[in-house]
């Protein structure tokens, strides 16, 4: 019942921005809202349901804009010519060694067991070293400015978002073997380490991300608005209902936006449900509550661990996907823990981890006020400082401070949602 | 032989210098995360900004003196004012502590709820810290700045390179040791510091021995404000004041604190220094002193580096989970569970 | 008469987030500009132009298109900003563009930026790192110094400055010894500059920003006596890292867009009586953007962006009469007598091709605590 | 069933079980008691793949299964509980019991999606099973309350419980009885022995209540300092002269007796 | 104090109350011990024992009636001024610091005690001699039953007026059964009172000097111990035949 009223409040709020605001903004706070919404879901799974400390939202989140450069962008064919292929095989040769060491480590005779792999791995970096920084080189100087990577496949932008699940699954699964037998809080700072691993790799590969030279203009699956503009006929239909061509293009494009989000949301919302309420939910929860026994009551802890990992980090790349195509963009400096790890935890707390309709509308609850918090809190503050004399040191700092409100205020916000309701907005169960 | 000096020098100057007052930076930081983590059991996110908080008053209180025409002489005025910064610190945690924590000490939430809690309360001193001193770059560092200089350091001895010794990072250092030895006994030895470790053991059982449990929280942020401050100062006046700087050391002083072992205090020193001289040394390119040890013939054409400096910090946290992999408590014995 | 009582004008910068420390100075400036056309009572007969602010987080794409969509919504006719890159392409993209907004970023460097289809709606006084990289090399050459060390800071501006330096330095005959990012606002340095003392050179070029890593960077490589000259490119050149360094900066030198009037002089007065620091990055940058936008509504006469977004350029470049800070009242008055004016500005405007600014530079040198012009390129 | 080899697991330089050797035999109902600390729950954890040895082998009907995690285990059909009773204790106690039995269809997660119905007919078998054993546990009536609200002796209880929801071949029960009500630990050990007979299940049990022991189980193994002091028939056993000083004393009642 | 039927040193009288704003679990229940004496509480598991016990020594707050200790209300005082005055528990739960050494966890058991404490350590690593020997490792690595003792050697160490004490025997072997029953009695000779928890009853018992039988949170029986061993029906139904 409580839920019901918390969700109708939600709507309240954006229905009153697009109000008060304009309903672009109101239709661009929900399009993100419903991004962080399917984050806090992934982030929910892994917290609410098993119990994993993951803070490396971000880079799961990074890795899922990454596969929709690689995905839609077109490819760079003089930087293939250049050193596309010598990249390729630098990466081939790198898997190799760490197969090749793996295998020895496994296989070989104990006394040969250490030395064998140490030897493995620096004739294969030796190697690796000899191939990749030239290749890297060559891809870099086609054209840096507008360039200089190697570009992606030229798919339709909609086959990143699976993608971008896919990738972060990967890349959860290599974290997952490695890191999952940590205890809670090592794990989440192993995690949070690991996204800045991605990030830094993100900013300084610039043969495959451009770098933080950003890569922009990502294509669209919906129209451009300028497009729309120009078409006769659209104008047409937005004169029919009253509405000037720039005004109903833009509503349109965020209108589309909103459609698709929020089909994705739900199928993954209902599929959370199903299996969150199902035995396999059921035998979650005992790892959670202890793990110990649950692995002697034959619940493979370890496999259970890593399969949630991967499916709520994939469920983040899938996010983070959606969240790239909407910027249109790839800006690897944009990424930042608080933005992008801490606030889509503040999502499943205030909203009620172990719950997933508490995570869904902690996402879209907690964005909007990140975005409103702004104005809300200098208008505040200039009543407040209204009262001061003109000019004083205080005034000026007040309104300087206008923007750090934001934080101000999700701390806030945070310290007392925690204090009056500990288990959330909507609890489990 | 003055090769061999020369080379020597080099990397005291690059590597050996530098990574030892980074790493007691990182180790003053660490220690305040882990006696936080020791005796209230939880990673407290707000450290950074709790650092930020007790340098900013100090540093207030620092423009104050000498305003006032009161100095340290050789040494920064800063230290004068440390008491002022140190009970800011104090009156702030204690007051968090009472209208945030305290709640949840009472109604038994889990740890991971106080990291969530501590999050907000970052956000919440972070906007108090800008609000009050802004968000721009302070400098407030006075008194002697070096030991000794590189260029004095090369007419000293005549040889090729210098060597270069701040003030603070002798201080830093000192600093860090007083510390580390100070909080060791004061936990290990004293009635208080073993009530204290009771407490985060066994709560109820704690209560049921007589011990104090508000008592034990609030010598432990009197500690911790202690702590806090004096890292954040020492920070500050080595590099500079920023406040968004603070928050972004969260990051190196939890990877310090969990590679020397949560909630043990040497731990957090050595895990500050393997840390520091982790960054510094696998990034560091061997050019220079090889060509110096090398014959002319030998000299290395590249810059012999294992690694970037773009991935620094990747390493302290591929050593961290190196470390995590092999001894799973850190490399001094942290606090199970 | 009285058709236009007021304007509204977004500036848009990343008050939170890693420049935060530089958002605060670039809107000050911005402002500067504003209330001084306000004051004049000149603009488009008689109109005051009322600056709202909003933040973009610096990182935050989605928070800065809200925040943009928002302040459209509340009707502004031109936008000052983005000042990040990464947001600034996402609110060009995803707002400016579609609702036909006009936008001049101070500080957005990114070259992707320039092939974006942008109807004559993006501006950017910042000048562009291609240009920067050529007369870098020309100050270097002509010092006879053909050795150097290179860092960055790890950004658009930072990589794209270097990449540019480099291969105009290497093409000139220079030797690049090594090229290395900074990340801006971490906790330490030591590493970036024991490697950039390793790797040798005669100087080192800083690429970065004087109140973040580039400020850190200089510190720790003159603590440690790893170098003691430093190339100062446009984004550390300004009066707080005399002061933060010290003495010890004597006798680098650098470059920084500037015009053979004292543009830059003015600012630092302007910021002075102000009460902001008028030397700060992209400052005078961000009260050119608010001057531009105001001086075109002027000369098309109108404050719609579809109307006054073309004369943009006409406002910037010659011929005219050059117009420095402090002189815009008398700039819209002469446009309001219809005659031409060149806006030079703070940061010597001159916008080429697609929007960009491609200035002159003055060659500076820290001379006795103090920077000093040596010479115009 | 289980053989142990000459096990030996090492804390730091400290031998909890110092060169263990000894035979669980199929069907039987061993007894292992032993002075505190002699090492028996460590001897468990080993066997049970919580530890992992220092030296030595453990054998299940002649498979080396050493060092296997728990979870294999468990589905070889060898069970444990836990001295320290590791109860789910979020959970209600019907989920503490439904949730043991393995190869439920309902916890393949894309099953879950898919087969609603067969786990719906699954789940009602185990709600349905998990409600007998709790009658007989006594405990019927908290069948809806969180473990986490249990008395002591009631996890205990359902520690054992847990046991009895699968078809379970050797089942190592560490000090069920410590903290149970000693009526109702008359009707348990009437359970265990009608599972080993009806069900065959084979039980090695921790106890120091020597009446439990003494009407249970045969062969009683006794342990001290690491390792098999003795093994016989409980009879035996309680006579034997080295057992007697080491772990049963000579009794409370002669001193209360003398003391009067 | 008045009346001719003496106060006894420590009552929890007609207690009702439960955990939070739960149901009650406790109902009239009156438990009492004199001063040097032993009294034994007996039931089924669930029954509210161990509940009783918290109740007496303020961990949960009973709702009707009250807890003295010499004739004074201390219904409202906290546990730790119930340790000031001289009552000591060991819970059946829980009951060491698993991190800290033994000698810490008995030296913790002594926070309040201003005196020199080492004779009282001494006397319990007499008592208990295997706690000597790991007197430097940290108690949560011992086994069972050493954990028991190390329990009740940190509750000796406060030298309290009043013992109370939750299945202290669970899981100690028999032989340190027989040790720690002996030492109970020796203790209670001092003059101390004790208060405990059995379900080894029929050993309790018999040294008990009272018996208090609860069934869902009420006094089913009450009785000296003798009385109660002899009582079929409480044979039968608790105390295991
Ligand atoms: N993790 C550990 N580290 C160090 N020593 C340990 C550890 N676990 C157990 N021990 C020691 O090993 C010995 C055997 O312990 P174990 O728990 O096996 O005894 P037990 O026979 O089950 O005793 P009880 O009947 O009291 O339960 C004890 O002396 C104990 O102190
Ligand atoms: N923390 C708690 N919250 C809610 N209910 C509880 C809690 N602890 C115990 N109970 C309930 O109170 C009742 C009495 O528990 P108590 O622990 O007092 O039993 P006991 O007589 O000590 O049993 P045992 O002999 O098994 O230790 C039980 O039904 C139990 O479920
Ligand atoms: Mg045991
Ligand atoms: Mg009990």
């Amino acid at each position: 019942m409580r839920g019901v009223g918390l969700y109708l409040l939600v709507g309240a709020l954006i229905v009153g921005t697009g109000l008060m605001q304009g309903w672009n903004t109101a239709l661009l706070i929900l399009n993100m809202g419903l991004v962080s919404a399917i984050m806090a879901l992934g982030v929910n799974l892994q917290w609410g349901i098993a119990g994993l400390f993951n803070i490396g939202v971000m880079g799961f989140v990074a890795l899922g804009g990454l596969a929709a450069v690689i995905v839609s962008m077109p490819p760079t064919t003089e930087a293939w010519a250049a050193g596309g292929w010598q990249i390729v095989g630098g990466l081939a040769m790198g898997a190799a060694t760490v197969v090749a060491a793996v295998f020895v480590w496994k296989r070989a005779p104990a006394q040969w067991r250490i030395w064998g792999t140490v030897a493995v791995v620096i004739a294969g970096f030796v190697l690796y070293r000899q191939v990749m920084p030239g290749g890297m080189a060559a891809v870099e100087a086609v054209n840096p400015a507008g360039t200089g990577y190697l570009g992606g496949l030229g798919l339709p932008v909609l086959i990143a978002w699976p993608a971008g699940g896919l990738l972060a699954a990967g890349a959860a699964w290599i974290i997952g073997k490695t890191a999952l037998g940590l205890r809670a809080d090592y794990l989440a700072i192993a995690t949070l380490g690991i996204a800045e691993i991605i990030i830094a790799v993100l900013k300084n590969e610039d043969w495959l991300s451009r770098g933080v030279k950003n890569v922009i203009g990502i294509p669209r699956p919906v129209p451009y608005e300028v497009e729309l503009q120009a078409n006769p006929d659209f104008v047409a239909t937005a004169e029919g209902f009253g509405l000037t061509p720039i005004l109903a293009s833009s509503l349109w494009v965020k209108l589309s936006y909103t459609m698709l989000f929020a089909a994705v949301l739900i199928v993954l919302l209902v599929l959370a449900q199903a299996a969150l309420k199902s035995p396999w939910g059921r035998m979650m929860r005992a790892i959670r509550d202890n793990e110990v026994a649950a692995e002697a009551m034959g619940k493979d802890v370890k496999g259970r661990h890593l399969q949630i990992f991967i499916l709520g980090s994939a469920i983040c790349g899938l996010a983070g996907a959606m969240m790239t195509t909407l910027d249109g963009q790839l800006t690897p400096g944009t990424y930042q823990p608080l933005r992008f790890t801490f606030l889509i935890w503040v999502m499943v707390i205030v909203g009620g981890s172990g719950n997933n309709f508490g995570a869904v509308l902690g996402g879209i609850l907690i964005w909007w006020l990140w975005v409103q918090v702004e104005p809300i809190g200098g208008w505040l503050l200039s009543v407040v400082s209204a009262g001061l004399p003109d000019g004083s040191l205080v005034q000026e700092r007040l309104l300087a401070g206008a923007p750090h409100m934001r934080y101000l205020t999700m701390g806030l916000v945070l310290i007392f949602v925690l204090r009056f309701a500990p288990r959330g907005l909507i609890p489990e169960r | 032989m003055t090769d061999i000096l020369n080379a020597l020098v080099v990397l005291a100057n690059f590597v050996l210098i530098p990574a030892t007052a980074y790493g007691a930076q990182l180790a003053l930081g660490a220690l305040g995360v882990t006696l936080i983590y020791g005796i209230l059991r939880f990673s407290n996110f707000a450290h950074g900004d709790t650092m930020a908080f007790g340098a900013m008053v100090t540093i207030l209180g620092t423009w104050g003196l000498q305003s006032a025409g009161i100095t340290g002489g050789p040494l920064p005025t800063a230290l004068i004012a440390l008491p002022l910064g140190i009970a800011a610190t104090v009156l702030l945690l204690l007051a968090t502590d009472r209208f945030v924590y305290r709640f949840h000490r009472a109604a038994g939430s889990p740890p991971t709820m106080f990291v969530i809690v501590s999050l907000g309360v970052t956000f919440v001193m972070n906007a108090i810290v800008r609000f009050i001193i802004g968000v721009d770059d302070q400098r407030f560092a006075d008194g002697e700045r070096f030991v000794i200089r590189a260029r004095e350091f090369r007419e000293m001895t005549g040889l090729d390179e210098g060597l270069a010794i701040k003030t603070t990072q002798v201080l830093t250092l000192v600093v860090a040791a007083i510390c580390v030895a100070a909080l060791f006994w004061f936990l290990q030895k004293t009635r208080t510091g073993k009530s204290m470790r009771a407490y985060s053991d066994n709560e109820d059982l704690a209560l049921l021995s007589g011990i104090n449990p508000e008592r034990v929280v609030r010598v432990t942020w009197l500690i911790v404000a202690v702590l806090a401050t004096v890292a954040g100062v020492l920070y500050g006046l080595d590099k500079s004041f920023k406040p968004f700087t603070y928050f972004q050391l969260l990051l190196p002083i939890f990877a310090a604190a969990i590679v020397g072992g949560l909630g043990n205090p040497v731990g957090a020193i050595l895990g500050g220094f393997v840390i520091a001289f982790a960054e510094v040394t696998i990034t560091y390119p061997l050019k220079k002193v090889l060509g110096y040890l090398m014959p002319e013939s030998l000299e290395p054409d590249g810059l012999v580096q294992l690694l970037s400096t773009d991935y620094k910090f990747a390493v302290s946290f591929v050593i961290l989970i190196v470390v995590l992999l092999i001894k799973p408590t850190g490399l001094m014995k942290g606090q199970t569970a | 008469e009285g058709h236009a009582e007021e304007v509204k004008l977004g500036i848009i910068l990343g008050y939170t987030g890693p420049i935060e420390s530089l958002a605060g100075h670039m809107a000050d400036g911005a402002e500067e500009a504003m209330s001084e056309v306000t004051e004049s009572g000149l603009l488009l007969g008689g109109a005051t132009v009322t600056p709202v602010r909003a933040d973009t987080g610096c990182i935050d794409n989605a928070l800065a298109t809200s925040n943009t969509e928002r302040l459209i919504a509340e009707g502004i006719s031109g936008i000052v900003g983005g000042d990040c890159s990464g947001v600034t392409g996402a609110m060009l993209q995803n707002v400016a563009i579609p609702n036909g907004m006009v936008m001049v970023s101070p500080s957005a460097t990114s070259p992707a930026l320039t092939t974006v289809e942008d109807n004559d709606l993006f501006f950017r006084t910042a000048p562009s790192d291609a240009r920067e990289g050529e007369v870098m090399t020309e100050v270097l050459m002509d010092r006879g110094i053909e050795s150097v060390a290179l860092t960055y800071t790890n950004n658009d501006y930072g990589k794209g400055l270097a990449d540019a330096f480099q291969t105009a330095f290497e093409a000139a005959g220079g030797e690049v010894t090594i090229s290395t990012a900074h990340e801006d606002g971490k906790a330490d340095y030591s590493a970036e500059v024991g490697a950039l003392s390793a790797a040798g050179g005669d100087i080192l070029v800083v690429a970065g920003y004087l109140d973040q890593g580039g400020l850190g960077i200089i510190r720790a490589a003159l603590d440690t006596g790893a170098y003691d000259q430093f190339v100062l490119p446009g984004g550390m050149v300004g009066d707080s890292i005399v002061e933060n360094v010290g003495a010890d900066l004597n006798g680098s030198f650098g470059q920084i867009a500037g015009s053979g009037g004292d543009g830059a002089a003015k600012m630092t007065e302007l910021g002075e009586a102000g009460g902001y620091d008028g030397t700060s990055p992209y400052t005078p940058e961000s009260y050119d953007a608010a001057a531009l936008i105001m001086l075109a509504m002027q000369a098309a006469g109108s404050m719609d962006p579809a109307d006054y977004g073309p004369m943009i350029t006409s406002v910037a470049n010659a011929p005219g009469e050059e117009i420095y800070p402090g002189e815009l009242a008398k700039a819209l008055q002469i446009l309001a007598d219809g005659g031409e004016i060149d806006y030079v500005g703070g940061s010597a405007v001159e916008l080429i091709g697609p929007g960009e600014s491609a200035g002159t530079y003055r060659e500076i040198e820290v001379k006795d605590g103090a920077i000093e012009t040596v010479g115009f390129r | 069933m289980i053989t142990v080899e000459t096990l030996v697991k090492s804390f730091g330089g400290f031998k909890a079980v110092d060169g263990a050797s000894l035979t669980i035999a199929e069907g039987s109902i061993t007894g292992l008691i032993g002075p505190n600390g002699a090492g028996k729950t460590t001897l468990f954890n080993v066997i049970a793949g919580n530890l992992k040895p220092t030296s030595g082998r453990v054998l299940m009907q002649g498979e080396d299964i050493t060092g296997l995690p728990p979870h294999e285990l468990f589905h070889k059909g060898l069970l444990r509980t836990f001295q320290i009773a590791h109860e789910f204790s979020s959970m209600s106690v019907r989920e503490n019991l439904m949730m043991v039995p393995a190869a439920q269809t309902g916890e393949t997660i894309w099953k879950a999606w898919l087969s609603r119905g067969r786990i719906r007919e699954e789940e009602r078998a185990l709600a349905q099973k998990a409600d007998e054993v709790l009658d007989f546990l006594t405990i019927s009536h908290l069948a809806e309350e969180k473990a986490g609200n249990l008395s002591g002796g009631q996890k205990k209880l359902l520690e054992l419980g847990r046991t009895m929801m699968v078809d379970a071949r050797i089942v190592f029960l560490d000090e069920v009885g410590a903290g149970v009500n000693r009526t109702l630990l008359g009707t348990i050990s009437d359970a265990i022995q009608r599972l080993n007979r009806e069900r065959g299940y084979t039980f090695c049990v921790i106890e120091h209540d020597m009446d439990f022991i003494g009407k249970l189980c045969d062969p009683v193994i006794v342990m001290a300092e690491g390792h098999v002091l003795a093994e016989g028939k409980a009879s035996e056993i309680m006579q034997n002269e080295d057992v007697i000083e080491a772990y049963l004393g000579t009794g409370l009642k002669n001193k209360v007796a003398a003391q009067a | 104090m008045t009346g001719d039927e003496a106060e006894p040193m420590l009552i929890g009288d007609m207690m009702t109350g439960g955990y939070g704003k739960g149901a009650d679990i406790l109902h009239e229940c009156t438990i009492a011990v004199d001063a040097g004496q032993i009294a034994v509480i007996v039931g089924p598991n669930g029954a509210g024992k161990s509940t009783a016990m918290k109740a007496v020594f303020g961990m949960l707050t009973v709702r009707e009636g009250a807890v003295r200790l010499d004739g004074e209300d201390i219904t409202a005082l906290t546990p730790q001024d119930r340790v000031a005055k001289g009552m000591a528990f060991v819970p059946q739960t829980s009951n060491i610091f698993t991190s800290m050494t033994v000698e810490e966890n008995l030296e913790m058991g002594a926070f309040l005690r201003r005196d020199g404490i080492a004779q009282t350590m001494e006397q319990i690593y007499e008592l208990f001699p295997i706690l000597r020997e790991k007197r430097r490792q940290a108690a949560g690595e011992l086994s069972g039953g050493q954990r028991q003792q190390v329990a009740v050697g940190r509750a000796l160490m406060t030298e309290p007026r009043v013992l109370m004490l939750d299945e202290p025997t669970a899981g100690v072997s028999p032989i340190v059964m027989d040790e720690l029953f002996d030492r109970i009695i020796e203790v209670a000779r001092t003059g101390i009172s004790i208060l405990m928890v059995e379900q080894n009853a029929r050993q309790a018992l018999e040294i008990a000097d009272k018996g208090y039988v609860l069934v869902q949170g009420r006094n089913a029986y009450t009785g000296t111990g003798a009385e109660l061993m002899a009582d079929d029906e409480v044979r039968r139904s608790f105390l295991g035949g």
